[in-house]
């Protein structure tokens, strides 16, 4: 059944992702993003990442990709507006060929890391621990996350505000 | 006492620097009168003179050679080079003849070069030279004699371009001075070479002389090969003559002291004082021989069709010097300075005579355009011909004495070519001289009506020297005539086997000398006695043109030099060595422009490259774990 | 504070007071004279009080960068003495030449500072010291050059300072490599001479990349054959102060430092190239003399000549007896003296005629006597007419190589007539013989150039005439060398 | 760490009083400038001594560390942003485009790097690196009336978020492989794990070390250097070769040398390849370039070849090499500062691209600048008596010390090379006569730019021949030790 | 059993990010680039919540939740400069920005 699942949503996840690259029009590689991560909600599901779980379908799918969407609309792209890729499978082909060493590379190494066999404990993914975790051992990274967030904040505001000189 | 050696040397030393430096005040600051200048000009040399014969008396006082050591030169390591004096019997020879002929030149220069903007510079370069040519004939070991060897060099070269505005004067004495260059590197190694084989602790001859033996014979022979060429540079021997006849660009007296009487007999000097060298190599000996008799053969043939009066004596100088090569060469030292003494009176004789009728003919050389000269200078015409009849081997004048003491050498020696060649010279010489003589104070028709006789400042020494050309002979009367070489006995430091020719032998030859003399001078007498001056002379002929030798070493040295210098300055220097180093830079630099596209602002490009990177160094992983 | 960094520093710390305060030209000018008298003064201060042996004598030692043992180290003896009391006596005499010459305060600045930098190089025993100075010392040469020159002279003052500084940065690596091997060999960092020939541990391949390193720095200043292409350039557009400094100090100490240093550090090698670099500096003479002949620029054949002569020096050094080393010691000054001497006439005569072709000379003799005279007396130094000391020095060199190898002191010999051959053309054409060009603007010396060039052209005569007199302090430091450093016998 | 705290907390609160519209800009400017000399004032209290502590253990657990060599990376950082602050003065009143957001922003970056330093740790090591050069894009792209402006910023931030990717990736590797992410224990469990296979952290350290080059614009990753240094304003230019490389050397120096150590020989082949490639491209856009900026980039391409050349040495040459990283960090980081912000103080106005042409005679006009940009290039191109001649020194020996002799040739190829791009601006400004019309609008010495100029050209000479002469003055040796010393208590356990 | 592996999870979430990869250096359309940056983010999570179950830890699921704050921080400014590119340009080509060329700059 698990398995099932597995291949469902990394076809999905992978689908989802191909199309992201290969569509012409921005706002159909967004939708397809979305599938892909839907798919990865999935996943992290399997993996009995609840919280992960929850998180990925609010914020991402939920506020940045609408976020994505909502730009592109606000921007009303036009076709002109789109770049000619006349040959983007060529470069597509390329980076392949660049890809392949690392790929082999890593998934040889854990091709090599043992199988776990002894079950998880019952509670693992609990939101709880998970919460206990963050604000003890992890408390100076989620703090410092503020302040990359207000970084970004005042980024925003910086870039998108309208300039008077 | 024998530190009169030094002041010898240094007198005349001062005395120039004296004169230069009163020159250059004068022409720059006020003027001097020429009269200082002439006063002190005189007076060094006879000071000099009187100074050589107190070291002469000095000599004879006592049994050995006077030395005088000033100072250390030069130190390195256990060598040392003293500045020293030596004053034996060869070297006060040299010393009493050099200041005796020197001393009347001066005389005679002080009118020759009378009212002469350079008058000041011309005694200064005078005295310098005279300064060297002691330091050369007094030294007491090679070094020193080397620096006044290079010393009379230099000053010839001074005096030859001394109207330096001329180009033709300056070419000259470049020539001279490098053709002399050239011998004198042939010098420097031989000293080399003795330096370090017969190295001793103090570089002099005596010490050399002790050592000499040490030297393994082959490097003996190429040491004294060595030598040789510096005297062939110096007394313009074949093949490094031809600076010589060149060199009568200098102003007359010049021609007299250096190119006559003094410098170019120092190669002949040389090879005397180096004859414990010369000894013990005789095949060099009939090396030196041969050329001398080739050079003196080949100058006589080409002063036979030469116009320019100074340049006809100029070979007539190298071929009498031959004659002493020829005589050094077979070891007769003797003879040969016997022939220096004489030949230094004589030559310079002829050259001053010669001075004064181109000084009476307003600087008009050529013996075409002059004639009967003897009505307008009676005394020049007498002293001119003692020194033609003395030089052409007439007895008894001096030259007959020292030339047919040469022969019979030659002949005694057993090389009767060379005693050949030497008789031919002579009828050479003679009919040479006598042509240049009737054609300058015989012939009809002269077209000169301006010329006037010179005053007497310049006859007196003419006179002094014809009683020289006169009665020097006499200083070496030859056997037969129940003398004894008194110079060759006096001289006669070395031991040399004497060629003991009977008196009969002895007789035939020097009637055949004197036969060939007449014999030229019969030739001479027919040809030009009467020659008529309207009829111009065109010279033609292979001998006229000296046999194309300046041409050819024109070729051969000058110019081939020139285009190696041209061929390394433009094409190996800036083709070859600079454009490698600017084409590495250029190089350098175009690369850079080449991969500069790389840097194009493209995101996606550089990610890409980024991305290589990385599978790059992946690849590298996977190689290298396990 | 020794004498002897009172030489060093002298000029520096003066240059940086004359640089702040508001003076022209001209107290700057007078200032830097009156620092070149003060210091002829200390060097000859040195030279009485220098004892007649082979040791470092006015020793002096500070720390400096402690934790790589770099110090401040600086000594002299014979070999330096003599190169000292020859930057000492050409100085003052340049500047009286330079007087009229250079109206900018920069100038006179530079000149400081490269009097500064030149003692500094003279006198450091530690290797980093050395190259300190030895790369400072360009800076402001580089300034008057690039300043002062003519025609291309940002272009070729780029070309000099690239080269020269890739040359001596190799010789860095070098010393660097050298200080490292110390370090491991005596587990403590030292760039001190003395410690450095101590080293024990090099192969030999490490030893001639070494050696190479040092000989292309000073192969490049000198400049020995294939290095020498910044020669022509340099020379022909740099202001006369610049081809100056350049021919009569710059390439003399690249050969003074190729003896203090290269000899010490590399002994056996320096026996075993000896053959190869005596060839190379024998080519030298004789390529550059002939390339000299048929120069019409009168610099680039000055610059000819000095190369051809530096030639003939570096093969000296690489003679191995003593003959030949006192030969080039001795050389080394004298053609410092005939060279500098030449190119400051020759300065003179462009400051009154203009940057001219020698086919567009001639007849200045009759116009200036005086600097007539100079010039022949420079000229007679150079082409080594006895008398001079340039005669002397030859005559030793060539002994010396003809001691080293007989065939080799034979081409050596040529020397006598390669320098005659361009020397007395140049003479004919650009002094002597009237040509119908117009050198009425010419004048003659005046009088301080006089004055200037008298203690040249003294020397020349003294040292030609009594030349022990000058070698006597130089002597036993170079047996030294010969004996101790080289294990070569001193001569025989 | 206060000091992080005191500067990260100026950040927030200018970032407030920026708000305020009675604030004006110089406020701005000073309140920043006075927090940064607050941080310096409190990192140099504990300079020089040699200690290592986890500060707070309950609440940060050992995530962030302080000792002696983050303090001394503190001490560069903040004294570089002090003088970007103070040189930047006069740019910025120039330039109206400046929000008072600027500073906080600054203030911002600086405490991101700082943080970088002190982590120990990688997810709060990449939450640093975050922080940094998001406002470093931000910063890049501020004038958004320039398109090179916002095409830099957009150039940086794709490129650079790339490269956090690969950190991320590389971090999930090693984590994957040593299951924590904490310094002191990974350097553990690798000695644990050693003989064992260890590919997984040695791909997640690679990665880490893309990233790394990355950001120090090594070769393969060098591209966006001439651009983004070209597309930023000056100040920001110089900001970024100044101490953004030292806060990235700080991380990664602690992490190659406290965790990674035994496994830091597998990338020895692949750093001389890099170095070699790194010098040479450097060169070669050096050498090309007609815009001084560009030119400076490049050229610190070149730099960061040196520094690799020291840092691959640092496997057999430990101490000596790592000291010799330090100092000539601060070499650099004086020379570039001291170049960047010149040029920017005369570029009036920065539609004219400063080139090369552009200072032809521009000694005779101001003397006193072109000498101080003339040090400047003396010191980049490491002649004597100047701090980047003993900076290479250092290098180099040390290479030579690890037996890299060849990759300390290579660099003085580079450096000769490096002669000609720096010398042919001096060859500029001194040797053509002034073009009269050119400067006139180049201010006069006055305010406290060119003092500060003044100043770090002396500092660069001093630190060329300073010795122990002067007592009680710090000189060269004192920088030397104090980066041992540093280096040293990395080691304390 | 596959699921339980952490292999499978490896391979899905590295093909995941090659494709983001792929998608930064094959597309010019700004946009695209910016979501394969955020789709290699999520590879990366992915990667890290399977190494979490891996190592019965919550750090991995820690990196995740810390690396999807940071994307949104990014995805903010991204996004603004995005808005600023397109105002100027009027085009969402990756490949118009050139002003910072070599060719520009010579």
């Amino acid at each position: 059944m698990n398995d099932l699942l597995f291949f469902l949503l990394s076809f999905f996840a992978l689908f989802g992702a191909f199309g992201m690259i290969v569509l012409h029009q921005p706002v159909h590689s967004a939708l397809s993003l979305i599938v892909t991560l839907l798919a990865l909600a999935g996943l992290f599901a399997l993996l009995n990442a609840s919280f992960l779980f929850a998180v990925q379908i609010i914020v991402y799918a939920g506020a940045i990709l609408t976020l994505f969407i909502f730009i592109i609309m606000f921007l009303n792209v036009k076709e002109s507006n789109l770049p000619k890729e006349p040959n983007k499978t060529l470069y597509l082909f390329l980076g392949g060929i660049v890809l392949i060493p690392l790929n082999l590379l890593v998934l040889r190494a854990f091709y090599a890391m043992p199988l776990l066999r002894e079950p998880l404990a019952e509670d693992f993914g609990e939101i709880q621990p998970l919460g206990a975790a963050l604000f003890t051992k992890w408390l100076l990274p989620f703090e410092l996350i503020s302040l990359l967030l207000l970084v970004a904040l005042i980024g925003a505001v910086v870039f998108a505000r309208k300039d008077e000189v | 006492m024998s530190v009169v050696l030094a002041w010898i040397v240094l007198l005349p030393l001062c005395s120039s620097v004296l004169l230069g430096a009163m020159y250059l005040f004068s022409i720059t600051k006020r003027r001097i009168a020429q009269r200082y200048f002439t006063f002190v000009a005189l007076c060094s040399p006879s000071v000099v003179f009187v100074l050589g014969l107190a070291a002469l008396r000095e000599l004879m006082l006592r049994a050995d050679a006077l030395h005088y050591h000033a100072y250390v030169w030069l130190r390195i390591g256990e060598y040392r080079v003293d500045m020293g004096f030596l004053g034996d019997k060869l070297s006060l020879f040299m010393v009493f003849f050099i200041t005796l002929v020197g001393g009347l030149i001066h005389l005679y220069a002080t009118s020759y070069m009378n009212k002469d903007e350079g008058y000041g510079k011309f005694f200064a370069y005078f005295h310098l030279f005279t300064a060297s040519m002691l330091l050369l004939v007094l030294a007491e070991g090679p070094l020193m004699l080397f620096v006044g060897w290079e010393g009379v060099g230099l000053c010839s070269y001074l005096l030859i371009s001394f109207y330096y505005h001329d180009n033709a004067n300056v070419v000259a004495g470049n020539k001279a001075f490098i053709v002399n260059r050239v011998g004198d590197l042939g010098f420097l190694i031989g000293l080399a070479m003795l330096f370090f084989y017969g190295g001793t602790y103090e570089f002099s001859y005596k010490t050399l002389a002790l050592h000499i033996g040490t030297i393994p014979p082959e490097i003996l022979t190429s040491i004294a090969i060595a030598l040789f060429i510096g005297a062939m540079g110096k007394s313009a021997q074949i093949p490094l003559y031809v600076w010589l006849p060149d060199a009568m660009a200098g102003p007359t007296p010049v021609s007299a002291l250096i190119h006559a009487a003094t410098m170019v007999t120092a190669g002949v000097y040389m090879v005397a004082r180096f004859h414990f060298l010369y000894d013990l190599v005789p095949h060099v000996g009939i090396f030196i021989a041969y050329i001398g008799a080739l050079s003196a053969l080949f100058a006589a043939l080409i002063a036979t069709k030469q116009s320019d009066i100074k340049k006809i004596l100029a070979y007539s100088t190298m071929s009498q010097l031959g004659y002493m090569f020829v005589s050094v060469g077979l070891g007769a030292y003797d003879s040969a300075l016997f022939h220096v003494f004489t030949h230094a009176f004589f030559k310079a004789l002829l050259f001053m005579g010669a001075g004064a009728v181109i000084v009476a003919l307003h600087h008009e050389q050529n013996i075409f355009k002059m004639g009967e000269m003897r009505r307008v200078m009676p005394l020049t015409y007498v002293t001119m011909l003692i020194a033609t009849l003395a030089i052409s081997g007439i007895p008894p004048f001096a030259g007959f004495f020292s030339k047919d003491e040469i022969l019979s050498v030659a002949f005694g020696s057993g090389h009767y070519e060379l005693w050949l060649i030497g008789v031919v010279t002579a009828v050479l010489t003679s009919y040479y001289m006598f042509r240049l003589f009737f054609l300058v104070f015989e012939g009809t028709h002269a077209s000169h009506s301006q010329a006037r006789d010179v005053g007497w400042v310049m006859k007196a020494p003419l006179v002094a020297l014809a009683l020289g050309a006169t009665f020097a002979g006499f200083l070496g009367l030859p056997e037969l005539f129940g003398g004894n070489h008194l110079i060759g006995e006096w001289l006669r430091v070395w031991k040399r086997e004497a060629f003991h020719l009977s008196h009969l032998v002895e007789g035939i030859l020097i009637a055949l000398n004197v036969g060939a003399a007449l014999a030229g001078i019969a030739i001479a007498y027919q040809k030009f006695r009467f020659y008529d001056k309207r009829v111009a002379y065109q010279p033609e002929g292979i001998v006229y043109r000296k046999f194309y030798l300046d041409e050819l070493y024109d070729v051969l040295f000058v110019r081939s030099i020139r285009r190696l210098s041209r061929f390394i300055a433009e094409t190996t220097d800036k083709k070859l060595v600079d454009r490698v180093v600017m084409g590495l830079s250029r190089g350098f630099i175009e690369a850079g422009d080449r991969i500069a596209w790389v840097q194009n602002a493209s995101v996606r490009l550089y990610a890409f490259i980024m991305i290589a990177g990385i599978g790059a160094a992946s690849c590298y992983l996977l190689v290298v774990l396990r | 504070m020794g004498v002897l960094s009172w030489i060093i520093f002298l000029p520096m710390a003066v240059a940086f007071v004359l640089l702040i305060l508001p003076v022209g030209a001209k107290a700057t000018r007078n200032g830097a004279f009156g620092v070149s008298l003060v210091i002829f003064a200390l060097a000859f201060y040195v030279h009485e009080h220098f004892a007649l042996s082979a040791q470092m004598q006015f020793y002096e030692q500070y720390d400096w960068i402690k934790s790589y043992g770099i110090t401040y180290r600086v000594g002299v003896d014979g070999f330096s003495l003599i190169v000292l009391m020859l930057i000492a006596t050409l100085l003052p005499s340049a500047y009286l030449l330079l007087w009229h010459n250079e109206r900018s305060k920069s100038y006179w600045i530079s000149m400081l500072f490269i009097q500064s930098g030149i003692s500094g190089t003279l006198f450091s025993l530690d290797l980093f010291l050395f190259y300190f100075f030895w790369e400072a010392m360009l800076l402001p040469v580089f300034m008057i050059i690039g300043l002062f020159g003519s025609g291309n002279r940002v272009f070729s003052t780029l070309k000099i300072t690239v080269y020269t500084i890739m040359g001596s940065l190799f010789m860095f690596v070098s010393i660097l490599y050298l200080g490292v091997a110390h370090y491991y060999e005596f587990g403590a960092w030292s760039f001190a001479l003395s410690d450095l020939v101590r080293i024990s541990t090099l192969t030999p391949m490490n030893q001639t990349f070494l050696f190479a390193g040092f000989m292309i720095a000073f192969a490049i200043k000198i400049p020995l054959f294939p290095f020498h292409s910044w020669l022509l350039e340099t020379y022909s557009t740099s202001p006369t102060g610049g081809v100056f400094l350049l021919s009569s100090i710059m390439a003399k100490l690249g050969v003074y430092a190729l003896v203090r240093f290269t000899m010490p550090l590399f002994p056996d090698l320096f026996v075993a190239y000896a053959r190869f670099f005596i060839g190379l500096g024998i080519f030298g003479l004789i390529y550059f003399g002939v390339a000299a002949i048929v120069q019409d620029n009168i610099k680039k054949m000055l610059a000819y000549s000095s190369a051809s002569h530096l030639g003939l020096i570096s093969a000296g050094v690489f003679s191995l007896n003593l003959q030949g080393l006192t030969g080039s010691a001795f050389l080394i000054v004298a053609h410092a003296i005939a060279t500098g001497g030449l190119f400051l006439l020759v300065g003179v005569m462009q400051r009154h005629l203009g940057i001219r072709p020698l086919s567009a000379l001639g007849g200045i003799a009759k116009r200036a006597p005086w600097f007539s005279v100079y010039f022949a007396v420079m000229l007679f130094c150079t082409v080594g007419i006895p008398g001079t000391n340039g005669f002397v020095a030859e005559l030793l060199i060539v002994l010396g190589i003809f001691h080293y190898n007989p065939y080799l002191g034979v081409l050596a010999a040529l020397t006598v007539l390669v320098a005659a051959s361009y020397m007395f053309w140049v003479f004919q054409k650009a002094i002597l013989v009237q040509s119908g060009n117009d050198v009425s603007q010419m004048r003659d010396l005046s009088f301080h150039e006089i004055v200037g060039l008298f203690p040249l052209a003294f020397l020349i005569v003294a040292m030609g005439v009594y030349p022990d007199f000058f070698l006597a302090k130089i002597t036993p430091t170079l047996q030294y060398y010969l004996d101790t450093i080289l294990h070569v016998g001193g001569n025989a | 760490m206060i000091a992080f705290g005191c500067v990260a907390l100026g950040a927030v609160l200018l970032m407030l009083l920026s708000a305020m519209p009675k604030v004006r800009m110089e406020h701005c400017s000073l309140f920043a400038f006075v927090t940064l000399l607050i941080g310096l004032i409190l990192t140099l209290a504990s300079f020089g001594e040699l200690f290592t502590f986890f500060p707070l253990p309950k609440i940060f657990h050992k995530m962030v560390i302080v000792d002696s060599y983050s303090v001394y990376f503190d001490a560069i950082i903040l004294s570089g942003a002090l003088v970007t602050s103070l040189i930047g003065t006069h740019y910025f009143q120039a330039k109206r485009h400046f929000k008072k957001e600027f500073f906080s922003l600054f203030l911002f970056s600086v405490s991101g790097m700082m943080l970088l330093v002190h982590a120990s740790e990688l997810l709060s090591a990449f939450i640093a690196l975050e922080i940094a050069s998001l406002s470093l894009y931000v910063m890049i792209g501020f004038q958004k009336v320039h398109d090179k402006r916002v095409e830099a910023s957009f150039q940086y931030l794709v490129l650079g978020s790339l490269a956090g990717i690969f950190f991320l990736l590389g971090s999930a590797f090693v984590y994957a492989g040593l299951g924590t992410t904490i310094l002191g224990e990974m350097g553990n469990r690798l000695d644990t794990l050693m003989g064992k296979d260890v590919s997984l952290v040695t791909i997640g350290a690679t990665l880490i070390l893309a990233t790394f080059l990355f950001k120090i614009s090594a070769f393969p990753f060098q591209n966006w250097t001439i651009d983004v240094y070209d597309g930023s304003s000056l100040p920001v230019s110089a900001f970024m070769a100044a101490t953004f490389k030292v806060a990235i050397f700080g991380f990664i120096l602690r992490l190659m040398l406290v965790d990674f150590d035994p496994i830091r020989d597998t990338w020895d082949t692949l750093f001389i390849v890099v170095i070699i490639a790194t010098l040479l491209y450097g060169s070669f856009l050096a050498i090309i370039q007609k815009s001084l900026k560009r030119m400076l980039a490049a050229s610190s391409i070149v730099h960061t070849g040196y520094l690799l050349i020291a840092f691959v040495s640092i496997g057999y040459a430990g101490e000596s090499a790592a000291s010799s990283i330090i100092y000539y960090l601060v070499a650099y980081f004086l020379s570039a500062m001291g170049a960047f912000g010149l040029i920017s103080y005369i570029a009036a106005d920065e539609h004219v691209r400063v080139t090369y042409e552009d200072f032809r005679g521009f000694a005779h006009v101001h003397p006193y600048m072109a000498a101080m940009l003339s040090v400047f290039m003396l010191s980049l191109a490491g002649i004597p008596s100047t701090i980047g001649f003993v900076g290479k020194f250092y290098i180099f020996t040390g290479a030579i010390e690890a037996g890299y002799t060849f990759l300390a040739v290579c660099g003085v190829v580079a450096t000769f090379v490096s002669v000609y791009y720096y010398f042919k601006l001096i060859a500029l400004m001194y040797f053509y006569p002034a073009c009269d019309s050119d400067w006139k609008d180049v201010p006069s010495l006055k305010g406290i730019t060119p003092l500060t100029i003044g100043l770090i050209a002396i500092a660069i000479i001093w630190g060329g021949i300073g010795n122990t002469f002067i007592a009680y003055f710090p000189g060269v040796d004192f920088l030397i030790d104090t980066a041992r010393l540093s280096y040293m208590s990395l080691f304390i356990k | 059993m596959i699921v339980s592996s952490l292999f499978s999870y490896v391979l899905v979430a590295m093909l995941l990010f090659s494709i983001g990869l792929l998608g930064v250096i094959a597309r010019k359309n700004i946009f695209v680039i910016y979501m394969s940056i955020e789709l290699m983010f999520n590879a990366i999570n992915l990667l890290f919540v399977a190494l979490a179950q891996y190592r019965h830890s919550y750090d991995g699921q820690i990196f995740a939740v810390v690396i999807i704050a940071t994307a949104a921080a990014e995805a903010a400014v991204f996004l603004a400069l995005i808005v600023v590119l397109f105002r100027r340009k009027k085009s969402l080509d990756a490949d118009v920005l050139r002003a910072l060329s070599q060719k520009e700059a010579a």
